[in-house]
């Protein structure tokens, strides 16, 4: 096999800039999500900040070459803190007609355009409604277009190889690859690597997948197809051990930190569903940790097996996407009323109904708070960035055992998909989760309660002595037996709800970011917390005064918001949803908040966001 | 292992102080005190078992019982039954439910459980009909019943539960009457000495809603003449004088009268084989009290050893840790590529 | 078969009173609600205003004569106009030591407390956990004690039809009955007529509950136990034909009458559940009608088939109570998505999960509101008392056919089971329901638009020429294909939330009962209506400016409600839950309503009402 | 009846302008040019076919068929379709649906509606995997599987499809192959013109998730061996040389060679009866896919009539209003005891 490295580079002009934003796109087919994380591995162990935002359709692969088909993946790296994918694209690889016509609208006027010119005969063309050739026509003109024949040059490259044609044709994306490593003076030693274990079994797609790459990074040296290549420095980070971390992947392995801190096994009730599933794929794996997966006939299996593990005193966690939920809405208010801890994730996408499996969106949050029949109150909590949902997980999983109720995560497929750097914690960084079961028999009660957090004693079967019922009928304080009287019921129904409230002692003050009191305070929750801080940030250079805090606890909330909404001139909720953040608000505090909602199963934008501020504040 | 030192146990160890709140007359009564008075004598410590339920008068169960118990929602007890199964495989998990309650709102968690294998226990009180919400028909219900929710009489044939759960691959299934108080602490003898998923079938009495749903089997007279016992390795003879048994004819079972001069006698008639390897066999006998003119087969029909769903996904994670010793969560978290910032 | 003929009234003092309360209870198998419903059909017939309040277990049979056991009935009526079945009661029957002991303190102090004296032994005292006997110590000075022996009179009355002493002993109810129309001067001949028709193949009882009943009411008369009877003349109701009607009978005919006046076949998908069975029953019997009801296998199967007979042409319809609700979540997302009419009618009770299924609550309107993945909006009317779920009833299928939306009925058990007269309205009353399938394939779209109401066309299979796909997945406006596109999502959000608020146009403006403008605006949904009203009453007749509006329809509320918040210097907001229509107005029109929550499975009574408006008026 | 004047219809009629959106090579093409070609033969108008589904790649049929179609919710096509033809009893309805649609989250609607026997016609795609969840495994995968939701395998059991459906006495069950097209319109001609419920399962290939699930069946040199063509009335040979056969011992099926000197003939055979009025036999067949060494067998297992529910429901609609007339709105205001108020 032949040994390959990289070329010696020459002498070329190089430009040390800030930082870039890159889109691949092309067919489902076309390997865009495998580009992209390849390229996002390579720039994050070099040391960039960054954040990335694949976006592709719901079927598995719709048909090659159509405008449904296209599946896109963007990344923002960066010498300085990056909080977006960023809005406009500096370099955009498009691999067909139908990738280059719904994408070209967002790059940069001047932009480099990189086009899989051998895409382009007029049968691609008529795929993607397209009637004249976009490389002809001068509908390209205020970009700077590099048409490269891929299919030609790769297969040039691995002629000797003795491929099909179409075996040499899945190779182009990595000779893309290629092309933007050298772009961005990047080396290929990690994909290099990923190739070779991906393909271990098959040394002749190990050979052609690197011999594609390298062909395009020489390609540009040879050709000198660009004059010039961007050399973008690392980003100065909190020291520390990094990887990179996409949102799903942080909630797994929190979920099995907080098991090994809580010194429980692990169970998840899951039924696949998108964007949640890789949650149910990564704890799976992890059968060394004790995890126990148990993938369900349904979502009502996956929660009420998840209640009986917890009944049995497991550590137990159902995860699903809003279709989902809302089948788990009966199970959530029999976990309510037998007072057993439980951790409810919801990766939110687009809805009502199927919706928009694959796209984002934020709109779960009241479902998450009222979707049950009666009064059954549930914790909330959401994580602002991927890598915030490691810690998420984490608290989701200590607030249910303390004050033994289940409690609701709402992530989103935005954060699910994306990916960030994260700085690995010290085991001692994580907090530590005290469980205590019952044990003594003497005046044990299952409904007595912990006079701080109003928690039951978790009694689990198998403990000699504590031989007990419970159930979903109203029951008897303290005794649990069943129980229909009047005045017993108000108190049970006040007791859940204090309980919850009760949480409010575990939250720490809110303290804006920016400015502490001023012209205007956005308030918000999830994942639109990049876009907000990048758009803030603008703006308070422009001179406005704006804080911004962002709600971890969407139920209860922390103690101090009212009054921080009172220090400023105007109060604006961006929202992925028709403003439902913007009710509790204003129903909680009396506040004529603004909403500011977009729903379009696609993340803010930070220039959004700007001209919103601009918008109010003028 | 805490069988150690078991306490002994009685009938009375597993009473609450709670009242039976079931209609006077009701067959529940009777399923209680049987359950009462196996569970002592399975060698297993009182804190082991656990009794859960769905909703529904027979789901009202777990209340009486002096164990572990959980009332949990309509039609959901065989998945939390799992998730306690799979987390404690040591536990003694038993499923009190209702036809209702097990065949029409829980019927899909009842077939996964079974295909599964989980070692559960499932008690299915069969009064073919709706008790606690009053009168409405189940999915057990004759063809044509008139009840408050089917004044002209219900448009549907009912299910044949055992031939359903043997469809599903059940590896235990039997079926028992309340009122047969021996032959019912038998069958739950045997079922709670299966490894894997066990159903049973109890022929279950509501006297307010459906009084005498089961008369034919359990009327004095008629009794041996409607119910044929299948016991392991016995021919399938029934009636008064053991006059009448079942024959198998190709497909078609047949009911053959003995010694009246047709020269047939009890080799001719079918030997029940509880572990018949081909669960087709349990199936055809399941079908017998469909066919007119046929007895209710009560025993075990099937018992076959298959896999339990939480030993393989135990042993999965033994086996893993055995290979790669036991989790280490600081390597979890610096898992696959990382780099140092300074 | 002797004949029965009334006594000839022998002369004895009666008096004229304008109203009264009466309770029977006794033990789930003591036939209460049948004693309490043939009296109220009695004093109904004679044209008596009123209300019944029947309240029992939610086991079948609890033990006989324990506490959790006792069923009970009461009514008032009289020759005023009635609002509630009474705070404090005038006569009290109690058959048994459990029932006096749960009921007694309801009983106003000096009135008439009927005993059953036969079930006083040690043993039925010890199952009601009483040390001594009631009928012997002297906690019940304080009212008009009349101990009766009425297994022994009853026994004594039917010793000659040769009855088991088991089945002599059942028709002691009716024994007491015969008292209580001695007592209120009432005919039993209605009485006798039911007797007949229920027992018509059993002669034997026929005659032993009549004897029974009349031997009960012969005992009064010539005992004289009563040195007085009442007389309450009828009420001036106004003209017309009256019966008596229960809240789910009102609401099982409201959808006969609906499906007649809009000349579509009924369909009723739904799977039993208490209080809302009784639905199902009553309209499984109305084939005649053409009513298609299909008991499914679990409330999914009763919604979502319900949306296949929608879908299909059929005035549809399901039914059930919280827990159920909470099941068909997801469903209810399909129908918004596919933009089908469907009224779903949600009984509530106690909860949270399975909670207090005998008992009554309002706590399901955030449910009803936000209860589904996304944002998926639906109208909800709320029937203010049992005579009111017809108008309801017809109302929601009219919204439902007119723009083609799911709609949501909330009831409550309160309502559900009592019940008032009602008077039959004259068919040209109940409004008009046009509907017009889609027929002319000239320019069809399945998501093409009427501009007034949104609705989009209901084109039904069969129809030549109009094959068309619908589904939950997003869908492009007018042509419903599939659709992922950002800016057609925002836009069909928008459309559904629209469609929902379009439904405005037909919501009459709101006028506040009592005084337009003042002290106090009480602003309240459902089955409070009565206690309100009543309690509202005494309160301005103290001199106090209140108003009082009830919203029939929850969403979208009516044009003018925010202006009449305006006009009061206090706003009451009683409800049957933690405060959820108080949160509903708080968000909409940032007024700081004040709730008053009563979550004891138990209507309000008037006396609360009064107390809580002189708590705030002073 | 509209029958009466029908437009000669043809594969293209049926076809919409939606692009297909399924990967390359998915076996759900050739599913979909089957039927097709076959609604057209079926002499029923267009307008008059209803095609439902639930969620899945499968499910997405609907989308693919030029007639009245719903793409409704995961697992619940059943209940809609159940909907639909209570209301329409004339119309024609078919329910696309998946392994895991019909089986995992659906399982409980799919047997009641076989249950009732409503006259629908259920094309059950099985791939063995969940494909538009991008690859975990689905209750028809096979015990071990490794997939993305089991990296170290699953630990449960499959269900027999077939087995499942006929205990829950599916009154027409069959099995067919995407790419025996011939077999394949054959079989769904056969469900078309079936009263009751036909629960046909479809051998589908998921050449992205689960590639050659079924490559013994459907390829070339082996096909013969491993699967047995069902036919009434004739005996189950197969084999290239059609030299094999199965044959009926006692409770028991095996295959057995034949002309090859053991004097075994073709009358020794079993031979086929899709009407066995005993499900049993239909039972016994559907467990051949799981003993080693024995073919698979595609067909008609069974074929059975009994009364649809919705035609018992709509005599019941229509006897009512023989007997008592057409409902009187006014009169049922008034109904019960009344009285006037002047
Ligand atoms: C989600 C939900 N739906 C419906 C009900 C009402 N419900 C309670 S028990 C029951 C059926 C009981 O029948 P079965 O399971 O046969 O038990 P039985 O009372 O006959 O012993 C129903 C429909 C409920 N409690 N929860
Ligand atoms: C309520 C709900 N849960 C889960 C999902 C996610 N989901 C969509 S299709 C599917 C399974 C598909 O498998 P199958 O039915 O075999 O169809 P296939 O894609 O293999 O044809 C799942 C789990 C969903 N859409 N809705
Ligand atoms: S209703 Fe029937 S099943 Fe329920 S307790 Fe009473 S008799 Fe038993
Ligand atoms: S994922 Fe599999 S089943 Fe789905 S379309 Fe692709 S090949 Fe077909
Ligand atoms: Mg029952
Ligand atoms: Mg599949």
């Amino acid at each position: 096999m032949a040994t390959i490295t990289d070329p010696v580079v020459r002498a070329h002009k190089r430009e040390v800039i800030e930082k870039a934003v890159l889109r691949f796109c092309g067919d489902s087919g076309d390997g865009m999500q495998i580009t992209g994380s390849q390229f996002t591995n390579t720039v994050a162990l070099y040391g960039n900040d960054l954040a990335t935002f694949p976006d592709y359709p719901a079927e598995i692969r719709a048909p090659a070459g159509t405008l449904p088909g296209v599946s896109g993946f963007q990344i923002q790296f960066s010498s300085a803190d990056v909080f977006t994918p960023g809005d406009a694209v500096d370099v955009l690889v498009a691999m067909n007609p139908a990738a280059l016509r719904t994408n070209i609208k967002d790059l940069k006027p001047n932009g480099i355009l990189i086009v899989n010119s051998d895409a382009f005969t007029d049968g691609d063309l008529r795929k993607a409604d397209l009637t004249t050739n976009p490389l002809e026509d001068s509908s390209l003109d205020a970009y700077r277009l590099f048409p490269v024949g891929l299919e030609r040059l790769t297969r040039t490259a691995l002629q000797d190889l003795g491929l099909d044609a179409k075996s040499m044709d899945r190779c182009k994306n990595f000779f893309a690859l290629g092309m933007c490593y050298w772009l961005y003076n990047r080396t290929m030693d990690l994909t290099y690597k990923w190739i070779e274990d991906k393909f271990k079994t098959k040394a002749l797609l190990v050979e052609a997948n690197k011999l594609a790459m390298r062909a395009g990074y020489n390609y540009c040296e040879a050709t000198e197809a660009f004059q010039v290549s961007y050399e973008i420095p690392p980003a100065k980070l909190t020291p520390g051990t990094y990887r990179n971390l996409s949102g799903n992947q942080a909630l797994a392995i929190g979920f099995v930190a907080a098991s090994q801190k809580a010194g429980l096994p692990l169970f998840l009730g899951s039924y696949p569903i998108t964007p949640a599933s890789d949650i149910l794929h990564e704890l799976s794996m992890y059968k060394n940790f004790g995890v126990m997966t148990f993938q369900a006939e349904d979502e009502i299996a996956a929660i009420t097996s998840a209640i009986g593990a917890s009944y049995s005193g497991a550590l137990a966690l159902t995860t699903t996407s809003g279709p989902g939920m809302a089948l788990k809405t009966e199970a959530m208010g029999l976990a309510v009323a037998v007072e057993l801890p439980l951790v409810i994730c919801d990766i939110q996408r687009g809805g009502p109904s199927t919706g928009l499996p694959t796209k984002t969106e934020q709109a779960d949050l009241l479902q998450a708070m009222f979707g049950r029949n009666s009064e059954a109150p549930i914790p909330i909590l959401a994580p602002s960035t991927p890598g915030d949902c490691f810690w998420v997980a984490v608290e989701a999983c200590r607030i249910a055992l303390k004050y033994m109720v289940p409690v609701i995560i709402l992530s989103d497929g935005y954060l699910a998909n994306g990916a960030e750097p994260w700085r690995i914690p010290k085991i001692d960084e994580i907090p530590g989760i005290k469980v205590k079961f019952a044990t003594d028999p003497n005046g044990f009660h299952p409904y007595s309660r912990d006079p701080n957090t109003l928690a039951r004693p978790w009694a689990i079967p198998g403990t000699l002595g504590l031989e007990h019922r419970i159930g979903g009928i109203e029951k008897q304080d303290v005794t649990g037996n069943i129980n229909y009287e009047p005045l017993n019921h108000e108190k049970m129904v006040r007791l859940r709800a204090a309980k919850v409230e009760a949480v409010t002692q575990d939250i720490p003050d809110l303290v804006p970011a920016g400015d502490p009191d001023g012209d205007l305070l956005i308030v918000a929750w999830g994942s639109t917390y990049g876009a907000i801080t990048a758009g803030m940030k603008t703006m308070r250079a422009k001179g406005h005064r704006i804080g911004h805090v962002h709600l971890r606890h969407l139920n209860p909330m922390a103690r101090n918001l009212g009054e921080l909404l009172g220090r400023y001139r105007h109060v604006l909720v961006p929202e992925m949803n028709l403003g439902q953040l913007s009710m509790l608000l204003r129903a909680k505090f009396l506040v004529d908040v603004q909403g500011y909602n977009k729903i379009q199963g696609q993340p803010f934008k930070q220039s959004e966001i700007e001209a919103k501020i601009e918008e109010i504040l003028g | 292992m805490t069988t150690a030192s078991i306490p002994v146990l009685t009938k009375k160890d597993f009473q609450t102080d709670q009242e039976v709140r079931w209609c006077p007359g009701c067959g529940d009564y009777a399923i209680l005190s049987a359950v009462q008075s196996v569970f002592p004598e399975l060698g297993i410590p009182r804190e082991k078992f656990v009794v859960i339920s769905g909703i529904g008068c027979s789901s009202r169960f777990p209340y009486y019982m002096n164990t572990f118990g959980f009332h949990t929602i309509h039609g959901r007890g065989p998945a939390v039954a799992t998730g306690v199964k799979i987390t404690h495989p040591e536990l003694e998990v038993w499923l009190a439910t209702g036809d209702g309650d097990s065949l029409a709102i829980g019927g899909n968690h009842t077939i996964h459980m079974l295909r599964r294998n989980v070692g559960i226990k499932v008690l299915m009180f069969n009064n073919k009909i709706y008790g606690l919400t009053k009168g409405q028909y189940s999915p057990t219900s004759e063809f044509g019943k008139k009840t408050k929710s089917t004044p002209y009489g219900t448009a549907d044939r009912p299910f044949n539960p055992l031939g359903l759960v043997i469809g599903a691959d059940t590896s235990f299934v039997a079926r028992s009457v309340d009122v047969f108080q021996g032959h019912l602490k038998d069958t739950l003898k045997k079922a709670a000495a299966h490894k894997g998923s066990a159903y049973v079938e109890i022929l279950q009495n509501c006297n307010i809603f459906n009084d005498g749903a089961w008369f034919e089997l359990t009327e004095k007279e008629a009794r041996s003449e409607h119910v044929v016992q299948l016991e392991n390795g016995k021919p399938l003879i029934y009636g008064k004088n053991r006059d009448k048994g079942i024959r198998l004819n190709g497909m078609e079972l047949e009911v053959v009268h003995l010694g009246n001069g047709n020269g047939l006698t009890e080799k001719d008639i079918l030997v029940h084989d509880e572990h018949h390897p081909n669960p087709a066999y349990a199936f055809l006998l399941a079908q017998m009290e469909e066919k007119p003119g046929f007895p209710t087969p009560i025993g075990v029909l099937r018992s076959w050893d298959r896999d339990r769903y939480e030993d393989v996904m135990s042993k999965q994670i033994q086996d893993v840790i055995a290979k790669r010793g036991p989790g280490d969560l600081a390597k979890l978290l610096s898992a696959g590529d990382t780099w140092e910032v300074r």
